[in-house]
């Protein structure tokens, strides 16, 4: 090899292997919990400490939903379909707020099950279906923890 | 501005050659299809008015500058990331490269290890020669225009290289001192070096006549 | 005769001759009207298909129709950023004027649909989501390809010597080109509050077709409109730069 | 090969130790920056505590970008960069080199200096660890990724903004890991992630971030 094609051929090792090695150490960090969301089952292992903000992601329980006495305050479970994090939240809920809808709550736990939500979020999922089809996908949605044999991530 | 040939190189030197070569800076053109050739033993001395390419030719050869059109070969090889030739070639431009924390005498050994050498006996028996012992161990800041000049120069020495590019290598130079530079270039050209520079006055009654090769741009 | 020769060789050929301002010039009178009047049409039709044809969603309703726009400007925003770092890679390895100018046109349309696709997807998640803007990886990255684009735009005029600022441009393009899998790749990566991929994604489209033909008619017509806005940039482009060549100055004689 | 490498860094260690306050400037602009939160934030231990990772991450990010406009300015401007362009050496190997020795002077400084910020923050001690290799995997990023930016805008005379304005939305990401690390990890939560990921930038930018300043520096040098 003459000295240009060995100088090239080191360059490309070294790029292919620099590369090769940056991608293994990326989806090494994707296989590792980077978010920063605290799932239900967190929740349950008493993975939180009390007074910190945390974001809990999972489905809204079928049947949960409660409104207290002051009319404004909504309270119901978030789950994973196994573990339940119960949440209390004042203020207006999204328009997709409803059971079996996949939410984000952001806030602090006050007691050991409750956390006090300061946000609500409504996480849409990437299926598009006409109103006229709906009834169906709508049971299927509050019914998703029914048939759920194991935890369930959102 | 005109294209200027100059005498094919011969088999055995060196030879460095532009061929339709352009500059183009804003929106103007400096030169177009230009052409010229250097072979060993000549000296080609740019002139032209101020303005007219003269630096950015040099810097286009040197290939530090990005080159619009054409292209430029050395021994028929192009010169863009050849080791050959930049092995072959010094360069003094408008600025020195030297770095005001060092010394002269350290400047000039960063110069020397880049090229692949290490004798500080050498690098005093230079200083020596250009005049500028006595300020080896100086910080470079402290020396006089004309002393950084003698000591940029001084880069010319330090392994020989046979091809010179010399921008306006007399500015600030004292009398003294351009006549061992002067001394110097005939060296190098009697030995097959090959010189290229830009100067304001002409060469034609300095020691330079019998190599000199013009271009005007 | 070998297909695939001759295919080559049509690129070849076509590779040249839009590699001389002059050529591209020609050729870009021709394409961009095309292009104007197919991004017309295409809109057009999404627009009806989209607003008056297309059911409404079971959940969202009729705002979920917003994603006739967001959609579109966001693979747009990706897909101007990918021929932008293209073009600067070949402008860069062959020296090829043409594709600086690419570069440089594409950045202000690129920022403009990258700001759309933010817009709209900020009107959009402020009632289905409950909030304006969320810091999801999906929404910062994006956001991140804005400043990219602007950067460009801004290292480019901050040249006085026009090629200077071409070359600099366009290694900024090629360096930025990381942050484009990762837009892509975020929904994915981290489970953000915004959704999964619709359209591109194993198992075709979680979209019937009623709801999925304006969306793509939209696209289409979108690209058409960044090759119409790419042409008519270029083209000024191309005769500014080349103002004081014969051809231009012909053609400045021919008009008046 | 490394011996062009040593060549290049003693030159710029040699610089850098006769011009001391570049090495004091960017550590300073540090320590006030970060300083400044607790000065004008609610003297709360808890808040200070909770700010403290992301305030001291900031500062490094914009020391960092402080100390990027003189990376290879003095050398434009003495004619030093034009003779490196013209060494038969290799200049990516010469462009290691400056990144490696501009690091030590600024990034690693900066880093053995965090934990003593931070107990001004009064961040627990498990998290000074966090944070401590967060910038020590995350900074020489920041130096590689910001050298492009400083060699694209070498020969503008006011590149300082813009400097800033290419260079920042890159360093997002690793400015939300790192942060993000220290946060997490106050909140009890495994931190691998982020450190892969960290890893995994450090590693991209060391390979392809030489070429790409090389690149740049080619293209702006006229």
């Amino acid at each position: 090899m003459s000295p240009t094609q060995k100088r090239r051929f080191t360059i490309v090792a070294i790029i292919l292997l620099g590369v090769g090695l940056a991608t293994f150490l990326a989806l090494r960090a994707f296989q590792e919990n980077i978010e920063y969301f605290l799932t239900p089952k967190q929740v349950a292992a008493g993975e939180f400490e009390p007074g910190q903000r945390y974001r809990v992601a999972g489905l809204v329980r079928k049947g949960s939903v409660s409104t207290l006495d002051d009319g404004v305050t909504h309270r119901f479970n978030v789950t994973d379909c196994k573990f339940d994090v119960t949440v209390q939240y004042t203020g207006i809920l999204p328009d997709l707020f409803r059971e079996g809808q996949a939410i984000v709550a952001n806030g602090a736990f006050s007691d050991t099950q409750t956390m006090i939500a300061a946000q609500v979020l409504a996480k849409h999922d990437e299926n598009y279906v006409p109103n006229e089809a709906a009834d169906a996908m709508m049971l299927a949605q509050a019914n998703a923890c029914d048939d759920a044999t194991d935890s369930v991530s959102y | 501005m005109s294209a200027h040939e100059i005498s094919a190189a011969d088999s055995h030197g060196h030879c460095l050659a532009a061929n339709n070569l352009a500059c183009q800076r804003g929106e103007r053109w400096l030169f177009e299809g230009l052409n010229l050739t250097v072979s060993s033993g000549t000296c080609l001395h740019v002139i032209g008015a101020n303005g007219s390419g003269k630096t950015s030719l040099l810097r286009m050869l040197c290939g530090i500058s990005r080159i619009d059109r054409g292209d430029i070969t050395w021994q028929q090889k192009n010169i863009a990331g050849n080791d050959d030739y930049f092995s072959g070639l010094a360069y003094l431009g408008h600025k020195d490269g030297l770095k005001n924390e060092f010394t002269a005498a350290e400047n000039l050994e960063f110069y020397q290890r880049l090229n692949f050498e290490n004798d500080p006996a050498k690098v005093d028996e230079i200083l020596a020669e250009m005049g500028i012992l006595a300020c080896a161990d100086l910080p470079t800041f402290q020396l006089s225009f004309g002393q950084r000049r003698r000591l940029a120069l001084a880069r010319l020495l330090l392994v020989p290289r046979p091809l010179w590019v010399l921008d306006e290598p007399f500015t600030g130079i004292d009398q003294a001192g351009r006549n061992l530079i002067e001394r110097l270039c005939v060296e190098h050209l009697a030995a097959g070096g090959i010189l290229i520079l830009t100067n304001h006055q002409s060469l034609r009654s300095g020691p330079l006549k019998p190599f000199l090769n013009e271009l005007e741009l | 005769m070998n297909p695939f020769v001759t295919v080559w060789d049509f690129f070849g050929r076509l590779y040249h001759r839009l590699a001389s301002p002059r050529e591209f010039y020609k050729i870009s009178r021709f394409t961009t009207p095309v292009f104007g009047l197919l991004f017309l049409l295409l809109t057009a039709a999404g627009t009806y298909l989209g607003l008056f044809v297309a059911p409404a969603d079971y959940q969202q309703g009729d705002s979920f129709r917003i994603i006739y726009v967001h959609v579109p400007s966001a693979w747009l925003s990706l897909f101007i950023y990918m021929v932008m770092a293209t073009a600067g890679a070949i402008g860069l390895i062959w020296r090829m004027k043409m594709a600086y100018v690419v570069v440089i046109c594409s950045a202000p349309i690129g920022a403009a649909f990258t700001a759309l696709a933010l817009i709209t997807g900020s009107l959009w998640g402020a009632p289905i989501w409950g909030t304006w803007w969320e810091w999801d990886a999906r929404l910062t990255s994006e956001l991140i390809l804005l400043f990219l684009y602007l950067g460009a735009m801004a290292l480019y005029y901050a040249f006085d010597d026009r090629k200077t600022g071409e070359r600099a441009t366009a290694v900024l393009a090629v360096v930025g080109v990381v942050i484009v899998p990762i837009i892509h790749y975020s929904v994915e990566w981290w489970s953000s509050l915004h959704q999964g991929a619709t359209v591109f994604r194993a198992g075709g489209p979680a979209m019937p077709s009623s709801m999925l033909t304006p969306l793509l008619l939209m696209a289409l017509g979108f690209t058409f409109f960044y090759g119409y806005c790419l042409f008519l940039r270029a083209q000024n482009m191309v005769l500014h730069n080349e103002r004081n060549s014969r051809w231009v100055k012909d053609l400045i004689n021919e008009l008046e | 090969m490394t011996n062009t490498f040593m060549l290049y860094a003693m030159r710029e260690w040699q610089l850098l130790f006769r011009n001391s306050s570049t090495l004091a400037q960017p550590l300073c602009f540090f320590v006030i920056i970060a300083l400044l939160f607790p000065l004008s934030l609610p003297a709360e231990n808890a808040l200070l505590q909770r700010i403290g990772g992301g305030v001291i991450w900031v500062s490094a990010v914009l020391a960092t970008l402080l100390s990027l406009e003189s990376m290879f300015k003095p050398d434009y401007h003495d004619g030093a960069l034009e003779q490196w362009l013209i060494q038969p050496r290799s200049l990516t190997l010469a462009v290691v080199a400056k990144v490696f020795s501009q690091w030590s002077a600024t990034g690693l400084i900066l880093t053995l200096f965090a934990p003593v910020l931070c107990l001004t923050f009064r961040i627990p001690v498990e998290q000074i660890w966090v944070l401590f290799v967060g910038l020590l995997l995350g900074t020489p990023s920041l130096t590689l990724i910001g050298a492009i930016g400083a060699a694209l805008t070498v020969t503008l005379h006011r590149g300082g903004v813009l400097l800033a304005i290419i260079i920042l939305p890159l360093y997002i990401p690793i400015l939300i890991f790192g942060a993000g690390m220290v946060t997490q990890s106050a909140q009890g939560a495994d931190i691998t992630g982020q450190i892969y990921a960290l890893a995994a930038i450090l590693t991209l930018a060391l390979t392809l971030a030489p070429f790409a300043i090389v690149g740049a520096l080619r293209a702006t040098i006229d």
